[in-house]
């Protein structure tokens, strides 16, 4: 009896070398551990699509060719369950087990910096496309490059509007709202950098946790306290509660500014409660991008919606742009060595359908502007930077009497 | 946190308004635990898939939006629907955890959240859902004091679903059956009373009550499929301060937990709201054991 | 003889109802004592009050001259006083072996002798004990396998492995073989008076009790109603009435 | 099980577990994980299994271990392995208080208000850490990166928990054949009677509560280190995974047997492996289904089926 088990966990053991990585002549994996179960699975699944449609993308128009040998690309998936203890286990063995030596990010800023030890470790590139966190980048990771702007410039557009709009914005009064993770509370540290800059004042500062299924207690302040500007992040569902919450009870505020309202399609959802809404956004599909591959940002919108049925939030389109980093960088590189790669991630500069991708010694895209949309009239409209802008900004946003 | 309570002192009002919003909470979290203080009263099991019950619920009510039906008719039907799942839910598992070690129960009933939750992922995305009731809010105190009519209806349904509840325990005849069961299932036994079809009846029950807490927690909040666990944890927390066989205490202690809460989470800040619900709870357990070790007792 | 229990005037309420209403009695040491009474009538609630089980609403308890009703049952047990239970309770899942060793009054101690193994001296104790409660065969069998009979054996050898000097024995002979109860009386005895072990005896079997206790007390409705020697209760007229009158 | 074959078993593992990082690399981390979970199961197992207190709150002395490591190596401005060595000591000393602070309070308390109880502990640990800005609150903390060379880090981490697990195994192997064993077990089966022979089980309970969080500490740290980033709730005090998993894993294995849990951590874990890499987006749906039919099928778990099986063959024969 002892030998049939003994013999199962070496059974087990055997099966657990896992999926045997047979070299494919021809064909580049890439390895990815997403957040297909829990609390980020449904930015997890946006970024699985938008891996999965460059990858097919690319494929069907003849894959990358590196030192004249045309290649294919593969992605090896895991599902880190949104924790990152499981992101950064799954990542070492995507490396070792199944010796993938290229890594595209997960989704969050927590799993990034869980991940990023591990592939730095390894001298592995991550391109990510889901980990904004500035602190991400201070650390000197060398094999770390995101294509997308960081924490720091997500709500820094909300601020500068705020700013303009008003006579004197050291009088302006910020009331903060930012969920307890890693990504929201670097928001924070962003949004607290930007209001120093012009001199605003802070009455509400409070932290989510992710558990918060009602944020009664925090909007209860912001009605006493009336500040002029209310600014939000907490993921799909921060954005979710807080415009259910604030048309319940009645909170006004000129202005209110928000991260992922796009992904929790609030507009969709909430109709007209969502209205006068300002979401930072890394991507729009009416920005004036292209490039040769998936045609205009509006092309890659269509395609995606084909592909997928719903609308291509801004975590699908980063996360395609992150892949099409890797086919240039593998081109220009002519060589699929980890090292000559990541010399040729360092010297990126491209167009995308997504925005303008060069990163700087840190590994983040610089050569990219957030954008913020305005809910407006049930659409997401783009209303900053102004070179993007389709509409001017609705403001002040009337009371709730009044809508 | 000084701050805070002297925002209090500033505007009186704000205190009414947080306490009531809290009350309102309290409310859902009133119906969540009557369930779960029934099916520990009677079956002794700790049903730690209360809040998947409670998300399962508001689909039911979201799917219904979805196709068409006025959100207010969701509360009855996902009652009704939940039911029908407590229902074959008790016949397929749960059933084989009756008459256990409760510590059993409360594993089985774990295994069976993370089941619901992936499920419930599965069918119906990640996606954080919401459903409006188009009910619009009622105002007090020179619209400082705001208070959703989808909440309040929340509250007088959750009122008089403990009041129907007690009711029915007391005069019904399967409520009569119920409580006999609770205190004796052999004795019940005996005297010709089906004990599997009343516990499967309690469980479905529970269910019901959870599908009307996840119907009204839809309109008053959101729902998505990794939410159960706070209306778990917090049916627990109602019950073990309740008790089990009170049916007032329990409202009392959902409405009194809410409120604290609100409370807790505006003075501390918010990042200590859940930090405070526990640390009272332990603290309760901790208290009501040292009062029974003082009488040479131990708390069961 | 000095005397080694007093329970002075104890009352116990259960919400309305009084369990004991100001009961005294007292063992001397050495001796055996008898506790009788109906079904009902407060006996076993009454060990509890003693043993440190239950809280006692009014009234004291010494235990050779501390008093000790305020006390849990575990300082007590350490002070040397000890009871078993009438539905018998020993450590199911562990051996009988196991169960003798974990009894003995050494591990009373502190956490660093319990850190030590179980010393031989102990084990042959344990042993000894065994056979002399007639379950040495049965050394090596969990004790939740035994007979209840043989757990009320194992328990009383529990008991003595502990060496007290007052044991509270709570009807040491239901449910056993009626063919054995004469030599369960003989262990009571040669307990008793090998051992040294002051015996207070609750038991309805009549003839039992009469045949090995010195004294008895009899109570009725939460109440004494009687106290003597065997031959004198026997022949009270309010004792016999009790027994009848409930019956 | 005799003695001999339980030597014979030990140095199998043994050999096992020094020669397996060297044979296949590629599993090191996982083997790594295993020792974890090794540990966790033993540990849980002192209290459930022996001492019959059914505990969720163990992942609080995991969480401070984690913690503590990471605030020393942060902050004590000492080279990469003596601010470890002083981290995990840190972590013993305030895991080891707590237990002796918690212990005295919560371990009165009996069955499942005890568990509820020890669940609200670590939930509040993780919410207060979640909340406190000076361990990064939200935020968690990055720990800092291994000096060493290029896979040293692996094999480090790889033996430093193998050493953990065996000192663990060894210790409580030792620890169940004294007295103190037998008050534990006496506890579990029936406290009130224990209490009655003049046990003194408060102060038993809360030694074993003590040695668990020792150990748990001791891995934490190093946990931490090896995974290299903690987050409050999902990494330090993760309740709802590492917390539940040490319970599954006594249980599967056999609760109160001395390889049960060891055998349930192995089988657990190699499961685990094999939903997570062969079940894509579905293995929670089967690790809910795992954790339904060993608790509701297989409450008494290998050790304890295989016994049966023994008994009834031994019985069939005579």
């Amino acid at each position: 009896m002892r030998k049939g088990l003994f013999s199962g966990i070496f059974l087990g053991l055997v099966l657990l070398a896992g999926p045997v990585a047979a070299d494919d002549p021809g064909v580049i994996r890439l390895g990815a551990a997403v957040s297909l179960t829990g609390k980020y699975s449904s930015n997890g699944a946006f970024t699985r699509k938008g891996y999965d449609l460059a990858v097919e993308k690319i494929n069907e128009a003849g894959g990358v060719t590196v030192a004249g040998k045309p290649y294919l690309l593969q992605i090896i998936y895991y599902d880190d369950e949104s924790t990152p203890a499981r992101g950064a286990q799954l990542v070492e063995r995507l490396i070792q087990q199944d010796k993938v030596q290229f890594v595209l990010g997960p989704y969050s800023s927590g799993l990034t910096e869980a991940i990023a030890p591990v592939t730095e470790k390894y001298g592995v590139p991550m391109v990510e496309a889901n980990g904004a966190a500035i602190s991400l980048f201070r650390k000197n990771y060398r094999y770390l490059f995101a294509v997308l702007s960081t924490t720091d410039e997500y709500l820094r557009g909300a601020i500068d509007i705020a700013a303009r709009l008003s006579a004197d914005p050291s009088k302006l009064r910020v009331a903060m709202a930012f969920e307890n993770d890693p990504f929201s509370q670097d928001v924070r540290e962003g949004v607290l950098a930007d209001m120093k800059r012009h001199g605003m004042k802070a009455v509400v500062d409070d932290k989510l946790p992710p558990e918060l299924n009602d944020m009664s207690a925090t909007l209860s302040k912001v009605k006493a306290l009336r500040p002029d500007l209310l600014l939000i992040s907490g993921h799909d569902k921060g954005a979710s509660l807080a415009i259910r919450q604030m048309a319940d009870q009645r909170v006004n505020v000129p202005m209110l500014a928000l991260t992922h309202c796009d992904s929790a399609r609030i507009a969709e959802n909430f109709g007209p409660a969502a209205e006068y809404a300002l979401c930072a956004a890394q991507w729009a599909s009416t920005l004036t991008y292209e490039d040769d591959l998936f045609g205009s940002a509006s092309d890659y919108a269509r395609l995606y919606e084909e592909t997928y049925g719903e609308v291509a939030p801004y975590q699908a389109a980063e996360s395609s742009a992150a892949v099409q980093v890797y086919a240039d960088a593998f081109a220009r590189a002519k060589s699929l060595d980890p090292e000559d790669v990541r010399q040729a991630l360092t010297e990126t500069a491209m167009m995308t359908f997504y925005g303008r991708i060069e990163f700087d010694e840190t590994g983040k895209n610089v050569a990219k502007p957030m954008v913020l949309f305005q809910v407006q009239d049930g659409n997401y409209v783009v209303v900053y930077p102004e070179a993007f802008a389709e509409a001017k900004i609705r403001w002040p946003t009337p009371p709730w009497g009044e809508r | 946190m000084l701050d805070n309570l002297l925002l209090f002192v500033q505007f009186p009002p704000l205190a009414v308004d947080v306490v009531v919003n809290g009350l309102l909470i309290g409310a859902i979290f009133a119906l969540a635990a009557y369930g779960m203080a029934l099916v520990w009263g009677v079956l002794n099991i700790v049903n730690v898939v209360q809040g998947e019950l409670v998300v399962l619920g508001g689909y039911v009510t979201f799917l219904l939006v979805q196709w068409g039906m006025p959100p207010l008719i969701g509360v009855p039907v996902s009652a009704l629907v939940m039911f029908g799942v407590g229902w074959v839910l008790y016949r397929a598992i749960v059933f084989r955890v009756v008459d256990r070690d409760i510590f059993i129960s409360i594993l089985a009933t774990f295994g069976l959240a993370i089941l619901i939750q992936q499920l419930a992922n599965l069918s119906f995305g990640a996606d954080v859902r919401s459903v409006d009731a188009g009910l619009g809010p009622l105002h007090f105190l020179d619209g400082m004091v705001t208070v959703a009519w989808v909440k309040l209806i929340a509250f007088v349904l959750a009122l008089v679903a403990g009041a129907s509840l007690w009711f029915f325990l007391r005069h019904a005849r399967l409520g009569q059956a119920i409580r006999a069961t609770a205190q004796n299932p052999r004795a019940a036994r005996i005297l010709g009373i089906d004990t599997g079809r009343v516990y499967a009846a309690t469980y479905a029950l529970n269910a019901a009550l959870c599908g009307a807490a996840g119907s009204l927690a839809v309109m008053a909040w959101t729902i998505h499929p990794y939410m159960g666990l706070p209306y778990t944890v917090r049916s627990f927390m109602v019950v073990v301060v309740a008790g089990v066989g009170n049916v007032g205490a329990v409202v009392a202690a959902g409405l009194g937990l809410g409120a604290l809460e609100n409370v807790a989470g505006f003075v501390l800040g918010t990042e200590f709201q859940i930090a405070f619900v526990f640390a009272l709870m332990v603290t309760i357990l901790v208290w009501r054991h040292l009062r029974a070790a003082r009488r040479r007792e131990h708390l069961k | 003889m000095s005397v080694m229990l007093e329970v002075r005037e104890v009352t116990k309420r259960f919400g309305g109802v009084v369990a004991n209403d100001r009961i005294s009695l007292t063992v001397t040491q050495g001796e055996i004592a008898g506790l009788i009474g109906p079904n009902g009538s407060g006996k076993t609630t009454l060990f509890g009050c003693i043993t440190g089980t239950l809280p006692v609403d009014g009234g004291e308890v010494y235990f050779e001259g501390q008093p000790i009703s305020h006390l849990r049952a575990g300082p007590i047990a350490r002070l040397g006083l000890l009871r078993t239970w009438q539905q018998t309770r020993i450590y199911g899942e562990m051996t009988c072996a196991e169960n003798m060793a974990i009894s003995a009054r050494e591990a009373h101690g502190g956490l660093i002798s319990l850190l030590k193994p179980v010393p031989a001296a102990t084990r042959i104790r344990a042993s000894d004990l065994l056979a002399f409660v007639g379950l040495h065969e049965k050394r090596d069998e969990r004790g939740g396998r035994l007979s209840f009979g043989q757990q009320k054996l194992l328990e009383f050898a529990m008991a003595l492995m502990n060496e007290p000097k007052l044991l509270l024995l709570d009807e040491p002979t239901a449910g056993i073989n009626p063919t054995l109860i004469n030599g369960l009386i003989d262990r009571l005895r040669r307990a008793n008076a090998e051992l040294g072990v002051t015996l207070l005896v609750i038991e309805h079997n009549m003839r039992v009790i009469m045949n090995l206790a010195h004294r008895i007390t009899c109570l009725a409705h939460g109440e004494v109603l009687a106290e003597g020697t065997p031959d004198e209760i026997r022949d009270d007229a309010r004792v016999l009435d009790a027994y009848l009158g409930v019956a | 099980m005799t003695k001999l074959s339980d030597w014979h078993i030990m140095g199998v593992l043994a050999i096992a577990g020094l020669g397996l990082p060297f044979l296949a690399p590629g599993l090191i981390t996982q083997l790594s994980f295993l020792w974890l979970m090794v540990i966790f199961a033993l540990t849980w197992d002192m209290l459930g299994g022996r001492m019959g207190y059914n505990s969720f709150g163990n992942i609080l002395f995991f969480g401070i271990g984690c913690y503590a490591a990471a605030v020393v190596q942060r902050d004590a401005g000492l080279p990469y392995f003596e601010a470890l060595a002083l981290g995990l000591a840190l972590g013993a000393v305030l895991a080891v208080a707590a237990a002796l602070l918690f212990g005295a309070a919560l371990l009165g308390i009996r069955g499942h208000y005890f568990a509820i109880g020890t669940l609200g502990l670590g939930i509040t640990a993780a919410e207060v850490a979640a909340g406190w800005d000076y361990v990064g609150a939200g935020s968690g903390m990055a720990l800092p990166l291994f000096p060493g060379a290029l896979g040293q880090r692996e094999f480090f981490f790889c033996f430093s928990l193998f050493a953990v697990a065996i000192v663990c195994f060894l210790f409580l192997r030792w620890l169940y054949g004294t007295r103190f064993g037998l008050a534990l077990n006496a506890i579990r089966d029936d406290q009130d009677k224990a209490d009655a022979m003049g046990l003194r089980t408060t102060p038993i309970k809360v030694f074993a509560w003590c040695i668990a969080a020792f150990f748990l500490s001791i891995s934490g740290g190093l946990a931490a280190n090896m995974i290299g980033f903690i987050d409050p709730r999902d990494v330090a005090f993760a309740g709802a995974t590492f917390g539940v998993w040490m319970v599954l894993m006594a249980i599967l294995g056999g609760k109160g047997t001395l390889w049960g849990p060891v055998l349930g951590a192995v089988v657990f874990h190699i499961t685990q492996e094999l939903f997570w890499t062969y079940l894509l987006g579905w293995q929670r749906v089967a690790l809910g289904l795992l954790i339904v039919v060993i608790v509701v099928f297989f409450p008494q778990g290998i050790m304890g089926w295989i016994a049966e099986r023994r008994a009834a063959r031994e019985g069939a024969a005579s």
